[in-house]
C-alpha cells in the first residue's frame, strides 16, 4: 500500500456525544499471564510489557500465579484506605467548589495504584510520587489534617503556605515533597536509589508519572540512568488513558504499551489491570524483590482511568464523553476490591455502608480541625515573614533588607 | 473595531496570519482539540485543520526541537507553551539551537519560530505556575523578548512576532487576560471592555517590536514597566500624585533606548518595576542602561520595585507581588531623594 | 540468587595493555536476517532491532535477502568517495597537528555510514548530520576546499568565522549546519520531516548521532515526536563503541542494542553492520521507502568502530587497548568495499593505488587552494566586523554601536 | 604550601573532601576511569573508587537529576558538566527542583548538590565551548554561584561550595586552568607557579561563600570584576596608570555589597567586566547595586566593559574577549567623565 506521507494525528476512540469504545485497549485474561521469577533476566520476560497482569476475574475471584493470596487483614485494610482516599478527595473537591481553598485534583478511579503499591512496599522504601498519589500519603499514616492544612496553606501547613494545593511531602514516612513540574521526581528517584546501593542499604525508591509524562526529557534521563546502573527503584507509569485534554495516544501510546518503554534498554516492564488491587500488590512485591536483591529497576505501567477531571481548573466535558469512564472495561478499583471481599464472605454491604458513614465522618472531623489553623479568608494567618525562610538556610543578608521593607509596608497606611 | 479581551486578541492575531499565511502553524500542549487551558488557540482547530493545529507531547523541548525543523522547512511555527514556569525543558533548544542558527551558519540557515507562554503571577498558582522569567532570556543574543500589556498591543505584537524571521519569545501576563489589573485584589475584577486598550481592530494590524510605548506623560518621575506593571504603575503614580511619565517597553529585547533616555533626560528621576525577582532581573539592564545614558541627568538614584528574590509562594501572593503600596513607596522615595 | 543492591558500573570489554574482546558483540551471519516488506507493521519487525542485517560475508561476496544488488558504478562511486574521505580527514588531522587548524574530528573507520546511507537518499532529502558525518558532505559534493576553508575559519568560511572546525553545512545540498551541541539537532529533524509532510511533499529528513549522545533528552523527544505522528524520518545511531572515553554501556548498550530503542514506541529499529556499505545501502533504502509511502519512521543503528581518537584533543591511549580497531570483528569498512570490488573483478590493487594516489592529489590541491583564502595566522584574514552580522536578521542598533567601538579601538594604539 | 595550578588545586579539593566525609561522590561525563577532560578529577576513581567517582551518560538532565535524588539520601553530589555551554539540558532541574527543594517544602527537603563547570573563552573553543552563563544562574533565587580566578581560592572555595547546604554552581574559567592571562593572546603563556595565589595549602581551609576580595588597592577607580578578568583588569590598570582598586567578586551570589560600597564611597569612580555578554549579563546587576548604594559618591557613570552582545566567534575570540585595550578604554573612560 502505498500513499503520500502524511501527518498522522492521533485521535481518541470517541470525543463528547460519542459513544465510548475502549476496543483499542488490549486486555488478557485475568490469571492468564505467567509469573517469571524475580530474578529472570530481562530479555526472557518482553512478554510482561505487552500482556495484562491481572488476578481478580470477572466473578471478583483471585485466579492465577500473580494471586498474592493476602490475608483478610490486609484486603481490608486496602478497602478502608481505599474508602478513605475516595472521601478525603470527594470532600477536598467539594470545598474547592466552596471556594474555601484554591484548587484540587482527585485521584478518582486510580486509588488501587497508591494503596495497593504502598501495601506491597517497605516503611524504609522512599517515595517520589505524582500529584495523584494521595494514597501513599494516607495509607502511611500522613494525618488527613495535615493534608488538608496543606491544600489550606495554613498555619499548619507543612509547606508554609508555598505551594499550591496537593502539593504535600512526608519526610518522617519517607515521602519526598511534589513538584509542579512534571516527571522531575523520575531522575531524583534513580538518584536517590542509586545511592541507597553506593551506601550498600537495602532501601528501594519507588516513583510515579502519568502517561503525558512520559514524553518528558526526566522520563528518559530516569530509565537510561537507572538501566546503566541497575539501580533499585521501581518507575511507575499511572496510564489514566487522558493528559488534560489530550490522550494517552499523544504520548505515543498508540502502538505498544508504555510498559515496553525500557526494554530497548534491557529494564523489564510490566503491564498490570490499575484497577486490580491484587494485581498491583503482586507485581510490586515482584519488583521490589528484583530490586532489592540486586537485580535492577522495573518499569510498571498501571492501566487505567481518570475518574474525574484533570483538575477544578478543568472541564473534560469539552473533550470526552461524559459516560467513559463508566464504560470503561477495567471498572472502579475500589467497587472491585469491595465485590471480591463481599465474595470471599470477609464483608457485608452492611460493613460497607457503615464503613462509608464512619469514613465520611472521620473527614468531617478533620475538616474542622483544619480550618481551626485558618483557611485562604480566615485566621489565624500564616506570617508572611515566612516567605523570605528557606530560600537557603540562613536568610542571606539581602532577604532581611527585603523583609524589613515589606514588613515596614505592611505597618504603613497605603 | 471591536471589544476584545487579550486572551480573544491574541487568538486573532493567530486567526489572521494563519488566513494570511498558509505556512504559520499552531503546535503545543492542548493547543488543538481543546483550543488552549486559557483558551487562546481556540476554535484555530476546527477552521484550519489538524495538520495547522497541532497538540503536542508533553515535551517542551521537543515542542521547541520539532518546531525549529519546521521553521527550517519553511513553515512558521508558533509554540505555545503551556506557563512559563515549564519552558526550562525547553530551554536548551531555545538558547543553544533557535536563537545561535542564523549565528552559526553565517545568514544561511534561520527558524522563524515564535514561543508564546503565559507568565505571572495573581492567579493563585503558587510558585510552579507564577514565574517570570523574561531575565534569562533577555540575556540570550538571538532572540527577541515581548510582554505586552493589553489586547490592542497583544494583537499588534503577536502579528508582528509571527512575522518576524528573528525568533520571539512572546510573554504574556496571564493576570490581565481578561482584564486590566491595578494591583488591588480586593477590588472586583474589571474587563477590558472598559479600557481602551481594548478596542482592538478585527482586522490584520501591527505594532512594531522595539518600541516602547509612553502610556502616560509626566515630567516629575519616569516609570519603566511593562506588563501587569503598567497598570499598577498607573494606579500608585496616581495615588501618590506625582507626574510620572509611564513607560511600557513591551519589547524587551531590542529595547528601546531612546524612548527611555529622553524621559529621564527631561524628569531627571526614574523607578524601574516588575514582577519578575530582583537580582539580576530585566530591571538591572534598565538600571544600567538608564545612569549610563542619563547619569548627567539624573537627581537621585534609580529605584527597582520588584518581586522579592524568592519563589513566588501561595499564601502570600500579594505580599510578594508588587502591589500599588509598594510601587507609591518607591515613588515617593524616588520623589524624596537628593 | 540473592544479593546485596549494588551499583552496576559498565566495564568495557578491555583496558589499556589488555587484550582486545569484542565477545559482548552480537553478530549474525551475512546474510541470515529476514528482509520484511518496508510496509510492514512494526511490531512483526521487532527482530529487526536485535539481530544483524550483514550483506557481505567473509569471503566478501554480498549475499542474503538485503543483498541491494548495486550496479558497478554505484560501488564504485561509494568506493572512490569513501577514499576521498579517508584522504581528507587524514589531511585535516594532520594540518591540525602542524597548528593550521585548532581542531579535527576523525570519521575513521565509520566512512560506510555517511556514503553507504548517502547513497541511498534522494537529493531533495534533507540530512541533519552530527560531526562525524563529513562523508554526507563530501558526497553530496559539497567543495572540499569550502569545507577546508571551514575548518580554518577564513575568508571563504561558510559560517563567517563563528564556528569551531568541521562544523559544516550546505544548504543548496540540503545538509543542515552542525550543532556543537550534542543530539540537539534529532527533534529538528523530526520537526522537518513533520513540515514535510504538513505541506504534502514527498522529502524525508534524516538524522544521526552517536552512541552517547542517545542518552540526550533530543533523543527522546526525536523518537516521541516521529512516533507519535509518524513522521517521515530516518534517525541513525551511529554506535562506534566510544563516546570520548566511555563505553558504550554507559549509555545503556549493554542489555539491549540502541535499535531497540523506539520498539516500546511502536518505531521499527534495524541494526545494521556499520562497515558494511551494502547493508547499510539496504537497510536505508527500505526506511527510505517506508518514511515516503507513509509508513513512519525507522531507527538504524550502525554497529561500528571509532577508528581514530575522539578528536584531537583527545588521547585514547588512556582509556582502551591501541590495537582494540584492529581485532573489530567488522573490519575496515573500506577495506571490506574494496575486497568485495576485487572479488567481483570490478578492481584491482593497481586502480586502487592509482584512486589513492589521484585522491591525494585533489586533497593537496584543495589544500592549497584553502589557505589561498588564509589561515588562523596568515592573511588575508575575515573581517571581524562579521562577528556582529546575523545575530539578527538586521544588526540593531546595540551591536552597530559595539561594532563601532571595536572598529574605533582597533583603529587606536593600546 | 606547594605550588598548585587550577587543575590541581580543584582536584585537591575533592581529594580532601572526599577523604574527609565518605558522604561525597563525584559524577559527570568522563570524570571516572578518564579523570575528566581538563582531568580535575584525575585520579579519584582510582582511590576512591567506583561507587564514588562515576562516569555518567552523556545527559546533564540526568546527571542533575540522579545528583539531587543523591543528595535527598544524605550524600553530597559533586557533579561536573563538561563544558557549561552543556548545561542547559539540565537547566530544569537546576531551576525547577535543586534550588527549590528547601524553599517549596518548608524546609523539610534539601540536596546540597554542587555543579562544577568550565566557562569562559580564550581556548579557540568558538561559540559552544567558550560560554559564561553565570548571568541566567545569578537570577535563580535559591542557588549560589561562585568564580573563582585563581588556584587558592578555586580550593578553598570549593572545599566551601561542597560543605554548603545550599545548592552552588561553580563556575571554573577554563582559560586560567593552567596559568594566569592577561588578556594578551600574543604573550607567551604564564605557569600559576610564578603566582602568589598559586601557592595552595595541601590541607583542608576553606575561602568563605559570600567574601568578596579586593586584589589591589587603589583611590582613583573601583574595577569590579570576576574569573579571567581579574587578570587583564589588572594589567589594564596598570596600561593606564591608575591608580584602582580591583575587587574579585568571587561569589556572585550571595553578593558581598559592602567591599564595593566601600570601595566605591572611597574611588567615587566604577567599571564592570566580565566576559559575558552586556545585556541583562552579571554586570548589569552590579551597576544597578552599585548606582543604588554609592548614588550620591560617584562622579562619573558606571562604565562596562563586557564581551559583546553576539555568540563567541571562534575566527575572532581575541576580538570578542574584553581585553586589556577594551578595559584600558573603559578605564579612561570612567577617569575622563564629568
Ligand atoms: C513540565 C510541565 N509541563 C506542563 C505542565 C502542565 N500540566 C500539568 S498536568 C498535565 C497533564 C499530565 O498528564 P499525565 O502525565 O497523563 O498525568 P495525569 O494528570 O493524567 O495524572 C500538564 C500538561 C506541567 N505541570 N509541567
Ligand atoms: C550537550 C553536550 N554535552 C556534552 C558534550 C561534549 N561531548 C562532545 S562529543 C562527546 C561524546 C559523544 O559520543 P557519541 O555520541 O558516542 O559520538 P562519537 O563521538 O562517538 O561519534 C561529548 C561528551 C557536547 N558536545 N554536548
Ligand atoms: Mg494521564
Ligand atoms: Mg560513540
Amino acid at each position: 500500500m502505498t500513499q503520500k506521507p502524511y501527518l498522522h494525528i492521533p485521535h481518541p476512540a470517541a470525543r463528547p456525544g460519542e459513544a465510548p469504545d475502549f476496543s483499542y485497549l488490549e486486555l488478557s485474561d485475568a490469571g492468564a499471564v505467567d509469573r517469571p521469577p524475580s530474578d529472570e533476566r530481562a530479555r526472557n520476560i518482553e512478554y510482561l510489557a505487552h500482556e495484562l497482569v491481572r488476578v481478580l476475574d470477572d466473578e471478583h475471584q483471585a485466579t492465577g500465579p500473580w494471586d498474592p493470596s493476602l490475608d483478610k487483614e490486609i484486603l481490608l485494610k486496602a478497602l478502608r484506605y481505599m474508602v478513605l482516599t475516595r472521601a478525603y478527595d470527594d470532600r477536598m473537591q467539594r470545598v474547592q467548589r466552596q471556594g474555601k481553598i484554591s484548587f484540587y485534583m482527585q485521584s478518582l478511579g486510580e486509588e488501587a495504584v497508591s494503596i495497593g503499591q504502598g501495601l506491597a512496599l517497605e516503611p524504609g522504601d522512599m517515595l517520589f510520587p505524582s500529584y495523584r498519589n494521595q494514597g501513599l500519603f494516607i495509607l502511611r499514616g500522613t494525618e488527613l489534617v495535615d493534608l488538608m492544612c496543606q491544600c489550606l496553606s495554613n498555619t499548619g501547613d507543612m509547606c508554609k503556605g508555598r505551594q499550591m494545593p496537593v502539593m504535600y511531602q512526608d519526610p518522617a514516612r519517607n515521602i519526598f515533597t511534589l513538584s509542579g513540574n512534571l516527571a522531575t521526581q523520575y531522575p531524583q528517584a534513580v538518584g536517590w536509589a542509586m545511592g541507597s546501593a553506593i551506601k550498600g542499604e537495602k532501601h528501594i525508591a519507588v516513583s510515579w508519572v502519568g502517561d503525558g509524562s512520559t514524553a518528558e526529557a526526566d522520563f528518559h534521563y530516569a530509565l537510561t540512568f537507572a538501566a546503566v546502573y541497575q539501580a533499585p527503584v521501581i518507575l511507575n507509569v499511572v496510564n489514566n488513558q487522558w493528559a488534560i485534554s489530550t490522550f494517552q495516544g499523544f504520548a505515543g501510546g498508540e502502538r505498544r504499551p508504555f510498559a515496553a518503554r525500557g526494554l530497548g534498554l534491557g529494564m523489564p516492564g510490566i503491564r498490570v489491570d490499575g484497577n486490580d488491587l491484587l494485581a498491583i500488590y503482586a507485581v510490586t512485591r515482584w519488583a521490589t524483590e528484583r530490586a532489592r536483591n540486586g537485580h535492577g529497576p522495573t518499569l510498571i505501567e498501571h492501566v487505567t482511568y481518570r475518574g474525574g477531571a484533570h483538575s477544578t481548573s478543568d472541564d473534560p466535558v469539552r473533550y470526552r464523553p461524559q459516560d467513559e469512564w463508566a464504560a470503561f472495561p477495567l471498572g472502579d478499583p475500589m467497587d472491585r476490591l469491595l465485590q471480591h471481599l463481599l465474595e470471599l464472605g470477609h464483608w457485608s454491604d452492611e460493613k460497607q455502608t457503615a464503613l462509608e458513614e464512619e469514613t465520611k465522618m472521620v473527614v468531617d472531623d478533620a475538616w474542622k480541625e483544619a480550618i481551626s489553623f485558618g483557611t485562604m479568608t480566615e485566621p489565624p494567618f500564616l506570617d508572611a515573614q515566612l516567605m523570605f525562610e528557606d530560600v537557603y538556610k540562613e536568610i542571606p543578608d539581602h532577604l532581611k533588607k527585603q523583609r524589613d521593607e515589606m514588613l515596614k509596608l505592611a505597618g504603613e497606611k497605603s | 473595531m471591536s471589544q476584545m479581551n487579550m486572551i480573544q486578541a491574541i487568538n486573532s492575531a493567530h486567526d489572521i496570519m494563519m488566513e494570511k499565511d498558509p505556512s504559520v502553524v499552531v503546535l503545543g500542549q492542548d493547543v488543538g482539540y481543546f483550543g488552549g487551558v486559557f483558551r487562546c488557540t481556540d476554535g484555530l482547530q476546527e477552521k484550519y485543520g489538524e495538520h495547522r493545529v497541532i497538540d503536542a507531547p508533553i515535551a517542551e523541548g521537543g515542542i521547541i526541537g520539532t518546531a525549529i525543523g519546521m521553521g527550517i522547512n519553511g513553515l512558521r511555527p508558533v509554540a505555545e507553551i503551556q506557563f512559563a514556569d515549564y519552558i526550562y525543558p525547553g530551554f536548551d533548544q531555545i538558547v543553544s539551537e533557535l536563537s545561535r542558527l542564523r549565528y552559526r551558519s553565517g545568514g544561511e540557515f534561520f527558524s522563524p519560530v515564535t514561543i508564546r507562554t503565559p507568565c505571572g503571577g495573581g492567579i493563585r498558582g503558587g510558585q510552579t505556575h507564577s514565574q517570570s522569567p523574561e531575565g534569562i532570556f533577555t540575556h540570550i543574543s538571538g532572540i527577541i523578548t515581548v510582554m505586552p500589556s493589553n489586547p490592542y498591543d497583544a494583537k499588534g505584537l503577536l502579528i508582528s512576532a509571527i512575522e518576524s524571521d528573528d525568533p520571539v519569545v512572546f510573554f504574556e501576563p496571564k493576570r490581565i487576560y481578561n482584564g486590566p489589573f491595578d494591583g488591588d485584589p480586593d477590588k472586583p475584577g474589571v474587563s477590558w471592555s472598559s479600557h481602551p486598550m481594548g478596542e482592538v481592530p478585527q482586522d490584520y494590524y501591527k505594532v512594531p517590536l522595539g518600541k516602547a510605548a509612553v502610556v502616560e506623560e509626566g515630567d516629575e518621575l519616569t516609570i519603566i514597566c511593562y506588563g501587569t506593571i503598567v497598570h499598577v504603575a498607573q494606579a500608585a503614580a496616581k495615588l501618590t500624585g506625582v507626574r510620572a511619565e509611564i513607560i511600557d517597553v513591551r519589547t524587551l529585547f531590542p529595547l528601546d533606548i531612546d524612548t527611555l533616555t529622553k524621559s529621564v533626560e527631561k524628569t531627571g528621576r526614574c523607578l524601574v518595576a516588575h514582577e519578575a525577582t530582583r537580582f539580576c532581573g530585566y530591571g538591572a539592564e534598565l538600571v544600567a542602561t538608564v545612569q549610563q545614558e542619563c547619569f548627567w541627568h539624573l537627581e537621585a538614584p534609580i529605584e527597582r520595585v520588584t518581586g522579592w528574590d524568592t519563589p513566588y509562594p501561595h499564601a502570600f501572593e500579594w505580599k510578594y507581588f508588587p502591589g500599588q503600596k509598594r510601587l507609591a513607596a518607591g515613588i515617593r522615595k524616588v520623589m524624596e531623594a537628593g
